[in-house]
């Protein structure tokens, strides 16, 4: 393997934990459900596809780049899909919520 | 070997066309199916256990043909088929029972009866460590469907009784697991000869011993059992309490008799004797005072389960064969005399409309069929001649008085009969009470009450056979 | 020497994370929170099972305990009532099996360290030239592997050395399914609907509609192809089943399947037919062959490939009632 | 220590932690969760103990699958009992089922009037 | 390549940290869903580190059976809480 080939795929899984590691800060600090789903549906995918690319270069065979890309493929539309789910399951089960800025769930918290 | 197989596999395919069969069939269609299956899984046991008996020793089968070590071994030793027969018999007469009686049993009961059926006679035969744990699986999971069939009101018990079993089960795994990381096998018959006695083996024997008295409900760990016991349908607590907790007991007899080392098991039989004494008393008295028909009687299976254990302490601690016959004999007229009792006690309850032991006034002229199986069953509990609790208790007996040293075990063994005449007594005074009679709510069933009555009978007549018995369990040893 | 401490740190957080996990799955605040910490804890220990290099696990746990035991809690949750303010044991009572719980580790270490009577203390050691000594009962598998008709050596345990364990285990399915079938006795049948909570909730959305019907036909290829895998490589009718049983649970939420019914030859002989084919098996090798489930060398492959057909399919139909059947699959 | 013993003694660990928390809770749901902890921590040491031979032991492999789906039927048996028995001792719980018994569960907004 | 599979690990502490700070049912399937994507890539940097492809397949089990556990969790739950 070319040395750069082999920089570049460490540099896209070093991105790639990059963005895993803003997505655990996200979910961790981001105030409500709403801007906490784009921590983890977004971030943590395209964290993973940067992985996932990363690894496909370093595996130098296109089978596995392929499995890699379908799995991500299938990561991306899950977090889509369950992005939008809980978002209105969200917005269902709280009828409250009109608006998603005023909302501070932290205050019912203490149970 | 072939013999026990089929018996072993009638009921498990029938259980599977039954479940396959479902709404298509009469509810009678299915009680006859499955009592034909007993019927033919008992004639074929006694063809395996005539084989076993003419053969002189254990017979052995490796499945699949492949070598010792790596098939799971099936092992058809006179126990276990005397056990095939025994346990095909009581699902004969419990299946004509709910069949015949008219509180009978829903039609789930068929399928899960056969599935009994088949999981204890798996159990019988094998001879691999961890294929018995599946058995035992089984055995916990058919034992809580049943006592779920008598509907909501035994859900909380079943729960109970289902998470009790699946950590008891989970216990005999761990130590099944570790005897594996030591000794690289799970053969019943190679660890015999291999294992040691260092720490590893001791805990390992240890978990399993502590999962299968839970599951066995042998003393301290029986608290389980008279919840859920009483609370199953009637047919289904005489198949719990006659069939169901032998199986963890013939494990706990196998691991202790044959996979411990000597030594270990020499120390570790005082211990079961004393628990068993403990148990026969204790077990006693909460029958004693239990306001309830079906507790008395479920607590009247704790006290019971002494014996036995007592009967594998004593054996563990001095090696005697006739320990090993008296702990059988024990086995078999309990799970025939328990099946009688727990019959006619769902049958007066019925009758009488009572749960009470107090409602039991004047039963001998209201149920008499009825108290009459449960005062002979009760008799064989109690051990009066010539019934065969009787015989298993002389067995016990003998070498007990032989010797001066061993008076306190037949001390022991002398309170147990007086506490259980104690309970016995009390439910048949109760019932010549002819002076304030409790009325019965329902005509009498007559003949469920004689169904009842069936098993009890047959218990006094194991003392005609009993001769045979011995030399039986005498003869192939293990 | 510092390579090795590094390879190590993933254990360690693993370790961290299943321990985290298993105290939250019983002690949570409330009953939900312990659910979703127990779906974790399944993730988790799917991810050391992969650790300790064991794929069928670490498929099988991905599948059963991350998947479909999820659902079956959530199944759960939507059911029960909110906890009630339980009767809280006293500092004691919870202490002290704590304090035995160090006390039995700490023994149970200071035996594995001194003796190292399960010779774990070097990791992955070859194993020992057969012949040697007794040959253990992994060796005596690598041996028969030859005759046994499959390729892949824990296929060939629980379908061949073992398959009795594998026929008794699929009536350990199937009675549990008799067990769930008393829960709604029939005799209750006028109040069903107040009873028996309906799995289905409202209209789905189209979104959740069109996402199941992708996300089915993917699970069933899935599990298809570890079906057909599981001969030579790690997979097999447990994976297979519980996928398929997944896509089932997926499209029956979603309204896309109809109900399961009992009443169904159908589903009654699909929930059957891998035991009783099994059984049949067993007793057609001891009838006409060299005894009890002692396949023919010749068609041993055949055979157990046949068995594991069926076998997936009664597990799939037997997973997918035991995590969403109710009363309208289970009585009707 | 080599990783060997820390899963073995993590497997040890969380079954006794599952036998603490059958011990000290009360409630059915978590009792039969610390059992499935119980069942894990068996099966952890279980594959440990196949690791220790370089082609891993199958025979232990097929014992822990055997396990997984016993577990998971019994499981699968075991929460639909307790939650049958809940919801039958709960006096009106089938007729109001939604408003009462998801207080924890959408403690999120204002409760809806 | 270990450090990676550590660091990733890592970051799952979040989800972990999450469940047990939910305010919703939601939060919770966050939480499990951060937990299942650092699933994903533990797997995936695995089977390239120890040159064991079968890792890819359990990642995409895993992959599957986390969109399953979302279908089932909104489905289910939906509607109650109203």
């Amino acid at each position: 393997m070319s040395l750069l080939l082999d920089s570049l795929a460490w540099l896209l899984m070093i991105f790639g934990l990059l963005f895993f590691i803003t997505g655990a800060l996200g979910l961790i600090r981001f105030p409500d459900i709403y801007s906490r789903l784009h921590a983890v549906t977004k971030t943590d995918t395209l964290g993973l596809g940067l992985l996932a690319a990363g690894l496909a270069i370093k595996s130098e065979s296109v089978s596995t780049a392929l499995l890699l890309l379908f799995i991500w493929l299938l990561v991306l539309a899950s977090g889509a899909v369950s992005c939008q789910l809980l978002a209105r399951y969200s917005l269902e089960s709280d009828p409250a919520a009109t608006g998603i800025s005023e909302h501070i769930p932290g205050e019912s918290d203490d149970r | 070997m072939t013999y026990a197989l089929i018996s072993l596999s009638i009921p498990l395919f029938c259980a599977l066309l039954l479940l396959l069969a479902g709404t298509y069939v009469s509810e009678r269609a299915l009680a006859i199916t499955t009592i034909t299956a007993s019927l033919l899984s008992l004639i074929i046991a006694w063809l395996a256990l005539q084989e076993v008996a003419t053969a002189n020793q254990s017979l052995l089968l490796n499945l699949g043909g492949w070598e010792s070590g790596l098939a799971i071994r099936l092992r058809l030793s006179p126990l276990s088929g005397l056990l095939l027969l025994f346990t095909a018999f009581m699902h004969l007469l419990i299946g004509l029972y709910a069949g015949l009686s008219r509180q009978g049993a829903v039609r789930d009961f068929w399928p899960l009866s056969s599935f009994l059926h088949g999981s204890l006679a798996a159990l019988w035969l094998s001879a691999d460590l961890f294929n018995l744990y599946i058995t035992l699986e089984l055995l916990g999971l058919t034992a809580v469907a049943m006592v779920a069939l008598a509907g909501k009101k035994a859900f909380r018990p079943a729960a109970n009784y289902l998470i009790l079993s699946l950590a008891a089960s989970l216990f005999y795994l761990l130590g099944v697991v570790l005897l594996y990381g030591r000794y690289n096998s799970l053969d019943i018959l190679i660890l015999a000869g291999e294992t040691q006695n260092d720490v590893i083996t001791r805990l390992a024997l240890l978990m399993m011993t502590a999962g299968l008295m839970l599951k066995a409900a042998l003393w301290p760990l029986h608290l389980w059992l008279p919840s859920a016991h009483t609370n199953a349908p009637t047919a289904v607590s005489a198949l719990l309490s006659g069939l169901v907790v032998k199986g963890p007991l013939f494990i706990l007899w196998l691991l202790w008799s044959e996979v411990a080392p000597l030594a270990l098991a020499r120390q570790i039989g005082p211990v079961f004797g004393v628990a068993g004494m403990i148990a026969l008393v204790a077990g006693g008295i909460s029958a004693m005072r239990s306001p309830y028909i079906k507790t008395l009687v479920a607590y009247s299976t704790v006290a019971q389960l002494g014996y036995a254990l007592m009967a594998l302490g004593l054996l563990l601690t001095w090696q005697l064969p006739q320990m090993h016959i008296a702990l059988w004999l024990f086995v078999i007229a309990h799970g025939l005399a328990k099946a009688s009792l727990f019959l006619a006690a769902g049958e007066m309850q019925t009758t009488l409309g009572t749960k009470r032991v107090s409602g039991l006034r004047g039963a001998t002229q209201t149920v008499p069929v009825a108290m009459f199986a449960f005062a002979v069953a009760g008799g064989s509990l109690i051990g009066l001649p010539p019934s065969g609790g009787f015989l298993a208790k002389w067995v016990l007996l003998e070498p007990l008085l032989s010797q001066p040293q061993n008076w306190p075990w037949a001390f022991g063994v002398l309170l147990g009969t007086l506490v259980s005449a104690a309970y016995i007594f009390r439910v048949v005074a109760l019932s010549f009470d002819r002076a304030r009679i409790n009325p019965p709510d329902t005509r009498p069933d007559r003949l469920g009450h004689w169904m009842a009555l069936l098993p009890a009978l047959m218990v006094w007549g194991m003392a005609l056979t009993g001769d045979w018995l011995i030399r039986l369990l005498a003869g192939g040893g293990v | 020497m510092s390579l090795m401490i590094v390879d190590f740190v993933p254990d360690l957080i693993l370790a961290f994370l299943v321990i985290c996990m298993a105290w939250g799955a019983m002690h949570a605040r409330s009953r939900h929170d312990a659910m979703a910490m127990f779906v974790a804890f399944g993730l988790v220990v799917a991810l050391i099972w992969a650790r300790l290099g064991a794929p069928d696990l670490a498929l099988a746990e991905a599948a059963i305990g991350a998947g479909l035991t999820g659902v079956l809690l959530l199944q759960a949750a939507r059911q029960i009532p909110a906890e009630p303010r339980t009767m809280k044991k006293t500092t004691v009572q919870f202490i002290l099996p704590l304090v035995f719980i160090v006390l039995a580790i700490a023994l149970f270490a200071s035996q594995l360290f001194s003796d190292d009577a399960l010779n774990i203390s070097e990791q992955a050691r070859i194993r020992p030239d057969v012949g040697l000594s007794a040959p253990s009962m992994s060796d005596r598998v690598h041996l028969a592997m030859p005759d046994s008709g499959v390729g892949h050596p824990v296929t060939a345990v629980l379908l061949n050395f073992r398959a009795w364990d594998t026929l008794l285990e699929l009536l350990v399915l199937l009675l549990a399914l008799s067990g769930l079938r008393q829960l709604y006795p029939s005799s209750q049948s006028a109040q069903k609907k107040s009873d028996g909570p309906l799995v289905r909730g409202p209209e789905p959305w189209p979104l959740l509609l069109a996402w199941s019907r992708f996300l089915a036909p993917l699970l069933i290829v899935m599990g298809g192809y570890l079906l057909w895998r599981g001969a030579d490589a790690p997979g097999g009718a447990f994976q297979a089943g519980a996928l398929l049983a997944a896509a089932a649970v997926v499209l029956r939420l979603a309204g896309l399947l109809p109900a399961l019914r009992w009443s169904s030859l159908t589903v009654r002989l699909a929930i059957n037919v891998g035991a009783l084919l099994f059984m049949t098996v067993a007793a057609l090798t001891l009838y006409f062959g060299a005894g009890w489930l002692h396949y023919p060398a010749a068609q041993a492959g055949i055979l157990i490939l046949g068995i594991e057909v069926f076998a997936t399919l009664s597990i799939a139909i037997t997973l997918t009632l035991l995590v969403i059947g109710e009363y309208e699959d289970l009585h009707t | 220590m080599s990783s060997l013993q820390m899963y073995m003694l993590l497997g040890a660990l969380i079954f006794l932690l599952g036998l603490h928390g059958l011990l000290v809770l009360t409630d059915p749901i978590r009792r039969l969760i610390a059992v499935n902890l119980m069942g894990a921590g068996t099966f952890m040491i279980m594959v440990t103990l196949a690791r220790r031979t370089d082609p891993a032991d199958p025979v232990l492999h097929a014992l822990v699958v055997t396990g997984l789906v016993v577990a998971i039927s019994a499981t699968a048996f075991a929460l639909r009992l307790i939650t049958a028995n809940l919801i039958t001792e709960t006096p009106n719980l089938a007729e109001n089922n939604a408003a009462q018994s998801d207080t924890t569960l959408s403690q999120q907004g204002s409760p809806p009037t | 390549m270990s450090w990676l599979a550590s660091a990733i690990l890592f970051t799952a502490l979040a989800g972990l940290w999450r469940i047990t700070h939910a305010d919703t049912t939601a939060d919770r399937l966050l939480g499990l869903q951060l937990l299942g994507t650092t699933g994903i890539a533990f797997l995936l940097v695995m089977a390239q580190w120890l040159e064991q492809p079968v890792w890819r397949e359990v990642a995409l089990v895993l992959a599957l059976l986390a969109a399953v556990i979302t279908v089932a969790l909104v489905q289910l739950l939906r509607g109650k809480s109203l």
